[in-house]
């Protein structure tokens, strides 16, 4: 069990001395060879992080089909392979062999970094996130404003699509996507300046740290009644900031064909399409982290614990996104301003309020 | 400070390069015979020649209620990074701190009550 | 450590690059970005003055970072208001050339 | 000189080599969209300063409000006022020669000024002391005066911009 639990760290750290006692043949300098060692092993963890990434995104892709199908009454794909898991491998080659076709009168830099530069954020933030029990590649301690003020660069790329690609829809569905990131933005962030004042911190691995004990009584989900309120309005924000259904106005199929990504084709499609479901991963991730305790958790290994969380919330966005109709633009502005951004703000008092009697109960 | 950024700096290195090897890797892969009518601009069917010049304008006047938006998310935006600061501080000062933070909530409230007011948050 | 002169220098570059924008942009949103790229400048004076006060002697406190965050405020205060006016005068003269907006010259 | 100094050296001149440019490109491309993503450009460039100089929090909110907030608001600015791009008009003035002139002469005389005066500096490290609840703690004492001001400025300016946007 011990061997299970702290996997990755032990890798780790075999990895680490392995490569100190490689260097120590060549007679480096001390700080030389540290220097080497933490370059190589930083190296690691972060193509290691960066490498799964796409099959994470892809595997959610399956998971979302077949939840949305049986949902729906359907089968879902049942093809490829077995329960059709190998769709994600026919998928991935689909996207890689498909014709790239930009437009003649696309403004033609910006249309080719529009993907690239959405992709960036969302590959970053995975730098921050506490994985498991000492699995956070780096614990900053601005760690909640840095996955912040990341996922807010997230409008540059889709505007850039909007404006790049030189179409009608692509630049209406590309300002509607910003018009909603932004008015989801300000809930959002509102609702986790509640766990910011229970946590006295902004570095996630203190937030997670700080929920561990009483049976998981002690994650900020339970600090009622602040905790529920500010999970709700963060989990709405989170559906809408990454576009989903009920919230997926910019890319309404029957308005404006695809939004800002109506000139888009193969591979710089694709890329899109991570960043999308990369983006659900790791809004999800980040509410695990915040309000369900992270990898806090009894029997299992802790990045078990982790991904179980995020799975979860992944699949109550799923089931979200299988019962809900798309909204119209204006109860969706107006849902955001006149709901969610009130509601977040007396959470804040509320929280400051309550704040001594947590401490005397002895939750924080 | 290195040993933590340095970390973010390799990530941020590493997360440019990402996305442009699938891109690299398909331009290989993939078939390229480009025609006239595939190069156009997507519009529903009809040829975006056939249009009017003015119609082939893409840049549409769009309506003044994005920026207003924009305003009120700059303004919440730099509320929230008071905030923040103020909520991990939070713990260790009185109830003076939170006094003072209700304050300068009231006085943004009442920009967001003046936009709400003037229906200003209002899409149509 | 760098010494402090390399970010002095830096920001003196941008301030006159934002400088020059500022002046010879005729687009009225061009000129705004001028400015706001000079008050970048001045930001990284402040967080450079900062960091190289001497820490741990009394004079030294978090005023260069607290500076810099009312900088950052007033910046955008200023694009808000600056940008609003730029639209105002677009719907009344359709133009956002600032040569072509001269009724108040004599 | 130690491997961390020639690292921070060489993140110094590709983090100002990103701003420079940047802002070049602001003060001499044609296409206003350009100009306003090569600033976004530099404003990422600032950004890095912040974090070699060791103010994180500075690096996160420049982030947050120039990229994120101010960044978008030019861009909706732009999109609002169309028809910018004109194709006969060069995009600098009749002044840009006086104005090249005095920003190259203020640079010259920055410089000067700079390099000659003796800055009365220490470079003691931070230690890795977390400087956000210091900060905090200040705005809501010393400098409680500006924070609570500078909620009435956005008050004023977001009032003043809807009126003004909207007459």
């Amino acid at each position: 069990m011990d061997i299970l639990n702290n996997l990755f760290p032990n890798i780790y750290n075999a990895l680490n001395d392995f490569f100190h006692g490689l260097l120590r043949g060549a007679n480096l300098r001390p700080d030389a060879e540290s220097f080497i060692v933490s370059l190589i092993m930083g190296l690691i963890v972060v193509v290691f992080l960066v490498a799964i990434s796409p099959f994470l995104m892809l595997s959610l892709t399956w998971v979302e089909r077949k939840v949305v199908a049986r949902i729906q009454n359907r089968l879902g794909p049942n093809r490829v392979g077995p329960w059709g898991i190998f769709q994600i491998f026919a998928d991935m080659i689909k996207m890689l062999t498909k014709e790239d076709i930009v437009p003649a009168n696309a403004d033609r830099w910006v249309h080719f970094l529009a993907p690239v530069v959405t992709m960036i954020p969302i590959t970053l933030i995975l730098a921050v996130i506490p994985w498991g029990r000492g699995m956070a590649p780096a614990d900053l301690n601005i760690g909640v404003l840095y996955v912040i003020a990341l996922s807010s660069l997230g409008t540059v790329g889709i505007f850039m699509a909007g404006w790049g690609s030189n179409n009608k829809f692509a630049l209406i569905g590309g300002m509607r996507a910003v018009a909603q990131i932004i008015s989801y933005e300000v809930p959002q962030v509102l609702a986790i300046v509640a766990i910011v004042l229970l946590a006295g911190s902004l570095s996630l691995v203190d937030i997670v740290k700080l929920q561990g004990g009483w049976a998981g009584f002690r994650w900020f989900l339970f600090a009622i009644p602040v905790g529920p309120i500010a999970f709700v309005v963060y989990m709405i924000s989170a559906i809408a900031e990454v576009n989903r259904t009920p919230f997926d106005l910019p890319e309404g199929e029957s308005e404006i064909v695809a939004g800002h990504h109506t000139e888009y084709s193969g591979m710089k499609w694709g890329l899109f399409y991570m960043a999308e479901y990369l983006n659900l991963f790791v809004v999800c991730a980040i509410a695990a982290t915040l309000f369900l305790g992270g990898w806090q958790g009894p029997l299992l290994p802790p990045w078990i614990w982790f991904f179980v969380k995020t799975l979860l919330l992944i699949l109550i966005a799923m089931w979200v996104r299988g019962t809900f109709p798309r909204i119209r633009m204006d109860q969706l502005m107006k849902f955001a301003w006149q709901v969610l951004v009130p509601v977040a703000l007396v959470n804040i008092v509320l929280t400051g309020l309550a704040l001594p009697i947590f401490k005397a109960i002895g939750l924080i | 400070m290195l040993d933590r950024y340095g970390l973010i700096g390799l990530f941020a290195i590493v997360a440019i390069i990402f996305p442009l090897i699938p891109l690299l890797l398909a331009r290989f892969l993939r078939p390229r015979k480009p025609n006239r009518s595939k190069m156009e601009t997507y519009e529903c069917g009809l040829e975006f020649e056939d249009f009017p010049v003015e119609a082939q304008q893409v840049w549409v006047q769009f309506r003044i209620q994005y920026y207003i938006f924009a305003l009120m998310f700059v303004v919440f935006d730099i509320e929230v990074v008071f905030l923040y600061p103020w909520a991990v501080a939070y713990n260790s000062l009185g109830l003076y701190a939170l006094v003072e933070m209700i304050i300068f909530l009231v006085i943004l409230v009442m920009a967001l009550a003046y936009a709400w007011r003037k229906g200003q948050l209002e899409w149509v | 450590m760098i010494p402090l002169p390399y970010f002095l220098l830096l920001g003196a570059a941008v301030f006159c690059i934002g400088l020059f924008a500022a002046l010879a942009r005729r687009n009225a949103v061009a000129i705004l970005m001028g400015i706001e790229l000079m008050l970048n400048a001045v930001n990284i004076n402040l967080v450079a003055f900062w960091r190289y006060t001497k820490p741990g002697t009394p004079t030294w406190d978090l005023a260069g970072q607290i500076f810099a965050l009312f900088v950052i405020t007033l910046a955008a205060a200023e694009a808000a208001i600056g940008l609003a006016l730029i639209i105002a005068i677009y719907r009344s003269r359709d133009t956002v050339n600032v040569e072509d907006v001269d009724i108040m010259k004599w | 000189m130690s491997i961390d100094l020639v690292l921070t050296y060489v993140a110094f001149f590709v983090l100002a080599a990103i701003t420079i440019i940047g802002g070049l490109l602001v003060a001499f491309v044609r296409n206003i969209m350009h100009a306003a993503l090569a600033l976004m450009m530099a404003f990422m460039g600032v950004a890095g300063i912040y974090l070699l100089l060791e103010a994180e929090f500075i690096a996160a909110v420049q982030v947050l409000i120039y990229v994120g907030a101010i960044a978008v608001l030019i861009l909706f600015a732009i999109m609002l006022t169309r028809g910018l791009m004109t194709r006969t008009l060069p995009p600098e003035n009749n002044q840009w020669l006086a104005a090249g002139g005095l920003a190259l002469l203020l640079f010259v005389a920055l410089v000067y000024i700079a390099v000659t005066t003796h800055w009365p500096v220490g470079t003691q490290a931070l230690a890795g002391t977390d400087l956000i609840p210091k900060i905090g703690t200040e705005l809501v004492t010393t400098y409680v005066l500006p924070f609570e001001v500078a909620s009435i400025l956005l008050l004023t300016a977001l009032i003043g911009a809807i009126v003004i946007a909207r007459e």
